[in-house]
Protein backbone atom coordinates (compact mmCIF):
# COMPACT_ATOMS: atom_id res chain seq x y z
CA UNK A 1 0.00 0.00 0.00
CA UNK A 2 1.24 3.17 -1.14
CA UNK A 3 2.25 5.91 1.39
CA UNK A 4 2.97 9.61 1.39
CA UNK A 5 5.85 10.70 3.85
CA UNK A 6 8.42 13.59 4.02
CA UNK A 7 12.00 12.07 4.12
CA UNK A 8 14.84 14.80 5.51
CA UNK A 9 18.47 14.19 4.96
CA UNK A 10 21.29 15.49 7.23
CA UNK A 11 24.90 16.31 6.53
CA UNK A 12 26.56 13.73 3.68
CA UNK A 13 23.24 12.85 2.53
CA UNK A 14 22.09 15.88 1.95
CA UNK A 15 24.60 17.16 0.32
CA UNK A 16 24.22 13.86 -2.02
CA UNK A 17 19.97 14.05 -2.24
CA UNK A 18 20.74 17.77 -2.75
CA UNK A 19 17.86 18.84 -0.88
CA UNK A 20 17.83 18.64 3.00
CA UNK A 21 13.49 17.30 2.75
CA UNK A 22 11.17 16.00 0.02
CA UNK A 23 8.06 14.10 -0.02
CA UNK A 24 7.88 10.60 -0.98
CA UNK A 25 5.30 8.34 -2.44
CA UNK A 26 6.66 4.69 -1.18
CA UNK A 27 5.60 0.98 -0.70
CA UNK A 28 8.03 0.30 1.44
CA UNK A 29 7.08 -1.27 5.32
CA UNK A 30 9.96 -0.45 7.60
CA UNK A 31 12.69 1.84 7.55
CA UNK A 32 15.22 -0.16 6.08
CA UNK A 33 13.46 -0.59 2.94
CA UNK A 34 12.83 2.79 2.84
CA UNK A 35 17.01 3.12 3.22
CA UNK A 36 17.16 0.50 0.41
CA UNK A 37 14.72 2.31 -1.77
CA UNK A 38 16.05 5.68 -1.60
CA UNK A 39 19.72 4.79 -2.11
CA UNK A 40 20.28 6.60 -4.73
CA UNK A 41 19.30 9.85 -3.08
CA UNK A 42 21.36 9.64 0.02
CA UNK A 43 24.30 7.61 -1.69
CA UNK A 44 25.43 5.70 1.08
CA UNK A 45 27.25 2.23 0.92
CA UNK A 46 27.79 2.09 4.35
CA UNK A 47 26.49 -1.09 6.42
CA UNK A 48 22.61 0.24 8.15
CA UNK A 49 24.41 -0.07 11.28
CA UNK A 50 26.46 2.49 10.86
CA UNK A 51 23.45 5.04 10.23
CA UNK A 52 20.72 5.50 12.63
CA UNK A 53 17.04 6.42 11.48
CA UNK A 54 14.29 8.38 13.47
CA UNK A 55 10.71 8.61 12.41
CA UNK A 56 8.28 11.31 13.88
CA UNK A 57 11.89 12.37 15.97
CA UNK A 58 12.15 9.36 17.81
CA UNK A 59 15.17 7.61 17.48
CA UNK A 60 13.92 4.16 16.26
CA UNK A 61 15.67 0.44 14.88
CA UNK A 62 15.56 -0.16 11.03
CA UNK A 63 13.06 -2.60 11.34
CA UNK A 64 10.48 0.08 13.01
CA UNK A 65 7.49 0.17 10.41
CA UNK A 66 6.32 3.36 8.00
CA UNK A 67 3.14 5.00 8.27
CA UNK A 68 1.17 7.53 5.85
CA UNK A 69 2.07 10.72 6.99
CA UNK A 70 5.48 10.00 8.74
CA UNK A 71 8.01 11.90 8.94
CA UNK A 72 11.69 10.06 7.87
CA UNK A 73 15.43 11.34 9.30
CA UNK A 74 18.27 9.59 7.46
CA UNK A 75 21.48 10.07 9.71
CA UNK A 76 24.68 9.44 7.78
CA UNK A 77 27.16 8.18 10.40
CA UNK A 78 27.28 10.67 13.52
CA UNK A 79 30.68 12.03 15.10
CA UNK A 80 30.01 14.37 18.17
CA UNK A 81 32.14 15.83 20.26
CA UNK B 1 21.28 19.14 31.61
CA UNK B 2 21.81 19.22 27.69
CA UNK B 3 22.35 22.14 25.77
CA UNK B 4 23.13 22.67 21.92
CA UNK B 5 24.37 26.33 21.20
CA UNK B 6 26.19 27.93 18.30
CA UNK B 7 28.09 31.12 20.30
CA UNK B 8 31.21 29.84 21.91
CA UNK B 9 31.26 27.31 25.33
CA UNK B 10 32.08 29.03 28.39
CA UNK B 11 33.44 26.57 30.23
CA UNK B 12 34.08 28.59 33.35
CA UNK B 13 30.68 29.73 33.52
CA UNK B 14 29.27 26.38 33.37
CA UNK B 15 31.84 24.96 36.07
CA UNK B 16 30.81 26.98 38.34
CA UNK B 17 27.24 26.41 38.48
CA UNK B 18 27.92 23.17 39.72
CA UNK B 19 29.63 24.21 42.70
CA UNK B 20 27.46 22.40 45.65
CA UNK B 21 28.61 22.50 49.04
CA UNK B 22 27.81 18.92 49.03
CA UNK B 23 29.93 18.02 46.46
CA UNK B 24 33.61 17.21 47.18
CA UNK B 25 34.94 16.27 43.81
CA UNK B 26 34.64 17.76 39.79
CA UNK B 27 35.14 15.88 36.82
CA UNK B 28 35.15 18.19 33.55
CA UNK B 29 35.77 17.34 30.00
CA UNK B 30 36.52 19.13 27.09
CA UNK B 31 36.53 18.46 23.33
CA UNK B 32 39.10 20.57 21.52
CA UNK B 33 39.16 21.20 17.34
CA UNK B 34 42.81 19.73 16.87
CA UNK B 35 44.64 21.01 13.63
CA UNK B 36 45.18 17.09 12.64
CA UNK B 37 43.26 14.10 12.13
CA UNK B 38 44.17 10.99 10.90
CA UNK B 39 47.47 12.21 8.66
CA UNK B 40 45.25 15.74 7.64
CA UNK B 41 46.03 19.20 8.16
CA UNK B 42 42.94 20.36 9.57
CA UNK B 43 42.01 23.87 9.51
CA UNK B 44 38.99 23.82 11.03
CA UNK B 45 35.27 21.79 11.50
CA UNK B 46 31.90 22.38 10.65
CA UNK B 47 29.81 20.67 12.86
CA UNK B 48 25.73 20.07 11.86
CA UNK B 49 23.50 19.01 14.87
CA UNK B 50 19.82 17.76 14.51
CA UNK B 51 19.06 19.80 17.69
CA UNK B 52 15.48 18.35 18.71
CA UNK B 53 16.93 14.81 18.93
CA UNK B 54 20.33 15.39 19.98
CA UNK B 55 19.00 17.50 22.91
CA UNK B 56 16.95 14.35 23.93
CA UNK B 57 18.92 12.06 23.18
CA UNK B 58 21.80 13.98 25.58
CA UNK B 59 19.22 14.35 27.98
CA UNK B 60 18.60 10.20 28.15
CA UNK B 61 22.16 9.75 28.54
CA UNK B 62 22.81 12.07 31.63
CA UNK B 63 19.90 10.65 32.96
CA UNK B 64 21.60 6.90 32.57
CA UNK B 65 24.97 8.24 33.80
CA UNK B 66 22.73 9.29 37.24
CA UNK B 67 21.19 6.24 37.25
CA UNK B 68 24.52 4.06 37.15
CA UNK B 69 26.75 6.77 39.59
CA UNK B 70 25.20 9.02 42.35
CA UNK B 71 26.47 12.28 41.31
CA UNK B 72 25.46 15.48 42.61
CA UNK B 73 25.28 17.38 38.89
CA UNK B 74 25.89 16.65 35.33
CA UNK B 75 25.96 18.76 32.43
CA UNK B 76 26.81 18.73 28.78
CA UNK B 77 27.07 21.34 26.30
CA UNK B 78 27.80 20.76 22.48
CA UNK B 79 28.20 23.33 19.89
CA UNK B 80 27.30 23.27 16.13
CA UNK B 81 28.61 25.60 13.37
CA UNK B 82 31.98 26.33 11.93
CA UNK B 83 34.76 25.86 14.74
CA UNK B 84 38.19 27.00 14.26
CA UNK B 85 41.39 24.97 15.49
CA UNK B 86 41.59 25.13 19.56
CA UNK B 87 37.81 26.12 20.39
CA UNK B 88 35.68 23.79 22.09
CA UNK B 89 33.43 21.56 20.33
CA UNK B 90 31.51 20.13 23.53
CA UNK B 91 31.62 20.62 27.34
CA UNK B 92 31.06 17.79 30.38
CA UNK B 93 31.06 18.64 33.76
CA UNK B 94 29.66 16.28 36.83
CA UNK B 95 30.04 16.84 40.76
CA UNK B 96 29.60 14.65 42.85
CA UNK B 97 30.39 13.35 46.59
CA UNK B 98 33.51 11.28 45.52
CA UNK B 99 35.70 11.42 43.29
CA UNK B 100 35.57 8.12 41.85
CA UNK B 101 31.86 8.78 40.23
CA UNK B 102 32.45 12.14 38.83
CA UNK B 103 35.47 10.43 36.77
CA UNK B 104 33.18 7.63 35.96
CA UNK B 105 29.74 9.18 34.99
CA UNK B 106 32.27 12.37 33.06
CA UNK B 107 33.63 9.49 30.70
CA UNK B 108 30.20 7.51 30.33
CA UNK B 109 28.48 10.69 29.06
CA UNK B 110 31.48 11.76 26.53
CA UNK B 111 31.33 8.05 25.36
CA UNK B 112 28.13 8.44 24.69
CA UNK B 113 27.17 11.79 23.48
CA UNK B 114 30.49 10.57 20.80
CA UNK B 115 28.59 8.04 19.21
CA UNK B 116 24.88 8.68 19.73
CA UNK B 117 23.95 12.36 19.19
CA UNK B 118 22.76 13.15 15.66
CA UNK B 119 25.86 15.07 15.24
CA UNK B 120 28.07 15.01 12.18
CA UNK B 121 31.55 17.05 11.71
CA UNK B 122 32.95 17.49 8.69
CA UNK B 123 37.17 18.54 8.46
CA UNK B 124 37.99 21.19 6.25
CA UNK B 125 41.95 20.71 5.59
CA UNK B 126 44.90 23.11 4.24
CA UNK B 127 44.98 21.67 1.19
CA UNK B 128 40.91 22.69 0.43
CA UNK B 129 39.60 19.46 0.31
CA UNK B 130 37.15 18.38 3.21
CA UNK B 131 35.62 15.31 4.76
CA UNK B 132 32.47 14.14 6.90
CA UNK B 133 34.31 12.52 10.05
CA UNK B 134 33.21 8.56 9.93
CA UNK B 135 32.18 8.79 6.74
CA UNK B 136 34.59 7.52 4.71
CA UNK B 137 32.26 4.99 3.13
CA UNK B 138 28.99 6.85 2.68
CA UNK B 139 30.05 8.76 -0.82
CA UNK B 140 27.80 7.15 -3.81
CA UNK B 141 31.32 7.53 -5.36
CA UNK B 142 33.61 6.28 -2.62
CA UNK C 1 53.96 21.23 36.06
CA UNK C 2 53.26 20.78 39.83
CA UNK C 3 52.62 23.90 42.16
CA UNK C 4 51.31 24.92 45.16
CA UNK C 5 50.17 27.79 46.67
CA UNK C 6 48.14 29.68 49.55
CA UNK C 7 46.03 31.86 47.09
CA UNK C 8 42.50 31.10 45.52
CA UNK C 9 42.95 28.47 43.03
CA UNK C 10 41.97 29.75 39.53
CA UNK C 11 40.78 27.04 37.59
CA UNK C 12 40.41 28.63 34.29
CA UNK C 13 43.40 30.52 33.79
CA UNK C 14 44.93 27.35 34.68
CA UNK C 15 42.72 25.40 31.87
CA UNK C 16 43.68 28.22 29.11
CA UNK C 17 46.94 27.30 29.91
CA UNK C 18 46.52 24.54 28.31
CA UNK C 19 45.00 24.72 25.25
CA UNK C 20 46.89 23.35 22.24
CA UNK C 21 45.93 23.40 18.47
CA UNK C 22 47.29 19.47 18.69
CA UNK C 23 44.97 19.06 21.37
CA UNK C 24 41.34 17.16 20.76
CA UNK C 25 40.92 16.43 24.55
CA UNK C 26 40.68 17.91 27.85
CA UNK C 27 40.35 16.19 31.11
CA UNK C 28 40.17 18.31 34.56
CA UNK C 29 39.63 17.36 38.10
CA UNK C 30 39.11 19.42 40.97
CA UNK C 31 39.02 18.27 44.57
CA UNK C 32 36.35 20.70 46.69
CA UNK C 33 35.61 21.27 50.07
CA UNK C 34 32.60 19.65 51.05
CA UNK C 35 30.45 20.35 54.03
CA UNK C 36 30.20 17.17 54.97
CA UNK C 37 32.53 14.18 55.93
CA UNK C 38 32.12 10.33 57.43
CA UNK C 39 29.33 11.55 59.07
CA UNK C 40 30.58 14.93 60.73
CA UNK C 41 29.07 18.46 59.48
CA UNK C 42 32.29 20.71 58.13
CA UNK C 43 32.30 23.93 58.50
CA UNK C 44 36.08 24.40 57.24
CA UNK C 45 39.30 22.71 56.12
CA UNK C 46 43.20 23.36 56.85
CA UNK C 47 45.91 21.87 54.90
CA UNK C 48 49.85 21.75 55.99
CA UNK C 49 51.55 21.06 53.09
CA UNK C 50 55.62 20.60 53.61
CA UNK C 51 56.28 22.31 49.93
CA UNK C 52 59.62 21.56 49.00
CA UNK C 53 59.18 17.36 49.01
CA UNK C 54 55.22 17.80 47.87
CA UNK C 55 56.70 19.77 44.94
CA UNK C 56 59.62 17.65 44.02
CA UNK C 57 56.38 14.46 44.59
CA UNK C 58 54.32 15.95 42.04
CA UNK C 59 56.29 16.88 39.22
CA UNK C 60 57.58 12.82 40.04
CA UNK C 61 53.91 12.00 39.65
CA UNK C 62 53.39 13.93 36.70
CA UNK C 63 56.44 12.60 35.16
CA UNK C 64 55.13 9.35 35.19
CA UNK C 65 51.67 9.85 34.32
CA UNK C 66 53.48 11.31 31.14
CA UNK C 67 55.82 8.29 30.80
CA UNK C 68 52.43 5.94 31.04
CA UNK C 69 49.90 8.29 28.57
CA UNK C 70 50.82 10.36 25.55
CA UNK C 71 49.86 13.58 26.95
CA UNK C 72 50.60 17.00 25.65
CA UNK C 73 50.43 18.61 29.13
CA UNK C 74 49.82 17.96 32.55
CA UNK C 75 49.64 19.96 35.04
CA UNK C 76 48.66 20.20 39.08
CA UNK C 77 48.09 22.94 41.63
CA UNK C 78 47.78 21.98 45.29
CA UNK C 79 46.67 24.73 47.95
CA UNK C 80 47.36 25.23 51.05
CA UNK C 81 46.32 26.94 54.77
CA UNK C 82 42.50 27.38 55.58
CA UNK C 83 39.86 26.68 52.96
CA UNK C 84 36.19 27.16 52.95
CA UNK C 85 33.14 25.29 52.39
CA UNK C 86 33.43 25.00 47.81
CA UNK C 87 36.59 25.81 47.30
CA UNK C 88 38.87 24.30 45.20
CA UNK C 89 41.86 22.28 47.33
CA UNK C 90 43.23 20.55 44.17
CA UNK C 91 43.51 21.20 40.11
CA UNK C 92 44.30 18.63 38.10
CA UNK C 93 44.47 19.33 34.00
CA UNK C 94 45.42 16.90 31.52
CA UNK C 95 45.51 18.14 27.26
CA UNK C 96 46.13 15.39 24.90
CA UNK C 97 45.39 14.49 21.20
CA UNK C 98 42.88 11.76 22.09
CA UNK C 99 40.54 12.02 25.44
CA UNK C 100 41.23 8.15 26.57
CA UNK C 101 44.94 9.58 27.72
CA UNK C 102 43.74 13.00 29.36
CA UNK C 103 41.30 10.87 31.34
CA UNK C 104 43.80 7.96 32.57
CA UNK C 105 46.49 10.21 32.73
CA UNK C 106 44.01 13.45 35.10
CA UNK C 107 43.30 10.18 37.34
CA UNK C 108 46.38 8.60 38.00
CA UNK C 109 47.96 12.40 38.75
CA UNK C 110 45.11 12.91 41.32
CA UNK C 111 44.61 9.47 42.16
CA UNK C 112 48.61 9.14 43.47
CA UNK C 113 48.92 12.80 44.55
CA UNK C 114 45.95 12.32 47.50
CA UNK C 115 48.22 9.38 48.95
CA UNK C 116 52.11 10.70 48.30
CA UNK C 117 52.21 13.89 48.58
CA UNK C 118 53.14 15.62 51.76
CA UNK C 119 50.07 17.30 52.89
CA UNK C 120 47.73 16.91 55.76
CA UNK C 121 44.03 18.21 56.02
CA UNK C 122 42.60 18.87 59.18
CA UNK C 123 38.47 19.19 59.11
CA UNK C 124 36.90 21.84 61.52
CA UNK C 125 33.48 20.66 62.53
CA UNK C 126 30.60 22.65 63.24
CA UNK C 127 30.36 21.24 66.67
CA UNK C 128 33.99 22.82 67.43
CA UNK C 129 35.83 19.54 67.38
CA UNK C 130 38.53 18.84 65.00
CA UNK C 131 40.74 16.23 63.47
CA UNK C 132 43.51 15.37 61.11
CA UNK C 133 42.00 12.97 58.13
CA UNK C 134 43.35 9.73 57.74
CA UNK C 135 44.93 9.84 61.74
CA UNK C 136 42.13 8.47 63.93
CA UNK C 137 45.07 6.10 65.47
CA UNK C 138 47.74 8.45 65.70
CA UNK C 139 46.91 10.31 68.69
CA UNK C 140 48.29 9.17 71.75
CA UNK C 141 45.49 9.18 73.68
CA UNK C 142 43.76 7.55 71.00
CA UNK D 1 77.76 5.13 68.25
CA UNK D 2 75.82 8.12 69.40
CA UNK D 3 74.72 10.64 66.18
CA UNK D 4 73.35 14.48 66.83
CA UNK D 5 69.73 14.77 64.24
CA UNK D 6 67.41 17.16 63.86
CA UNK D 7 64.20 15.93 63.58
CA UNK D 8 61.19 18.06 62.16
CA UNK D 9 57.29 17.07 62.91
CA UNK D 10 54.53 17.56 60.69
CA UNK D 11 50.78 18.15 61.60
CA UNK D 12 49.42 15.98 64.16
CA UNK D 13 53.06 15.09 65.34
CA UNK D 14 53.95 18.72 65.28
CA UNK D 15 51.08 19.39 67.64
CA UNK D 16 52.13 15.98 69.59
CA UNK D 17 55.48 16.86 70.13
CA UNK D 18 54.80 20.73 70.89
CA UNK D 19 57.33 21.75 68.87
CA UNK D 20 57.99 21.80 64.86
CA UNK D 21 61.45 20.81 64.92
CA UNK D 22 64.36 20.00 67.78
CA UNK D 23 67.92 18.16 68.27
CA UNK D 24 67.88 14.78 68.66
CA UNK D 25 70.60 12.75 70.11
CA UNK D 26 70.29 9.45 68.94
CA UNK D 27 71.55 5.50 68.50
CA UNK D 28 69.43 4.86 65.99
CA UNK D 29 70.65 2.93 63.06
CA UNK D 30 67.60 3.27 60.67
CA UNK D 31 64.25 5.91 59.99
CA UNK D 32 62.25 2.86 62.25
CA UNK D 33 64.38 2.74 64.72
CA UNK D 34 63.97 6.74 65.71
CA UNK D 35 60.22 6.62 64.76
CA UNK D 36 60.70 3.48 67.74
CA UNK D 37 62.39 6.12 70.13
CA UNK D 38 61.12 9.22 69.70
CA UNK D 39 57.15 7.16 70.49
CA UNK D 40 56.30 9.93 73.21
CA UNK D 41 57.18 12.64 70.87
CA UNK D 42 55.45 12.39 68.07
CA UNK D 43 52.70 10.14 69.89
CA UNK D 44 51.67 7.85 67.15
CA UNK D 45 49.95 4.56 67.31
CA UNK D 46 49.60 4.32 63.49
CA UNK D 47 51.23 1.12 61.60
CA UNK D 48 54.52 2.27 60.38
CA UNK D 49 53.22 1.43 56.74
CA UNK D 50 50.70 4.27 57.12
CA UNK D 51 53.25 7.11 57.70
CA UNK D 52 56.21 8.58 55.86
CA UNK D 53 59.78 9.54 56.23
CA UNK D 54 62.19 11.34 54.09
CA UNK D 55 65.90 12.67 55.45
CA UNK D 56 67.41 15.60 54.38
CA UNK D 57 64.37 16.54 51.09
CA UNK D 58 64.39 12.85 50.11
CA UNK D 59 61.68 10.31 50.85
CA UNK D 60 62.88 7.05 51.89
CA UNK D 61 61.63 3.41 53.06
CA UNK D 62 61.71 3.76 57.09
CA UNK D 63 64.73 1.12 56.83
CA UNK D 64 66.95 4.08 55.55
CA UNK D 65 70.17 4.52 57.57
CA UNK D 66 70.88 7.80 59.77
CA UNK D 67 74.16 9.92 59.98
CA UNK D 68 75.06 12.10 61.93
CA UNK D 69 73.84 15.62 61.08
CA UNK D 70 70.95 14.35 59.31
CA UNK D 71 67.22 15.99 58.87
CA UNK D 72 64.73 13.80 59.84
CA UNK D 73 60.58 14.47 58.67
CA UNK D 74 58.16 12.95 60.04
CA UNK D 75 55.31 12.39 58.50
CA UNK D 76 52.09 11.32 60.04
CA UNK D 77 49.03 9.36 56.96
CA UNK D 78 49.02 12.29 54.46
CA UNK D 79 45.69 13.31 52.96
CA UNK D 80 46.00 15.55 49.88
CA UNK D 81 43.57 16.69 47.72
Amino acid sequence: MSKTIEVRYFALFRENAGVDRESVTSDAATASELFAELRDRHGSTEPLGHCKVAINDEMVGWDAPIQDGDSILLFPPVAGG
Amino acid sequence: MMKMVTDPIQPEELRRALIDPAAGAYAGFEGWIRNRNEGHEVLRLEYEAYEPLALKEGEKIIAEARAKYPVLHAHCVHRSGMLEIGECAVWVGVASAHRDEAFLACRYIIDQVKVRLPIWKKEHYTDGHSGWVNCERCAAHG
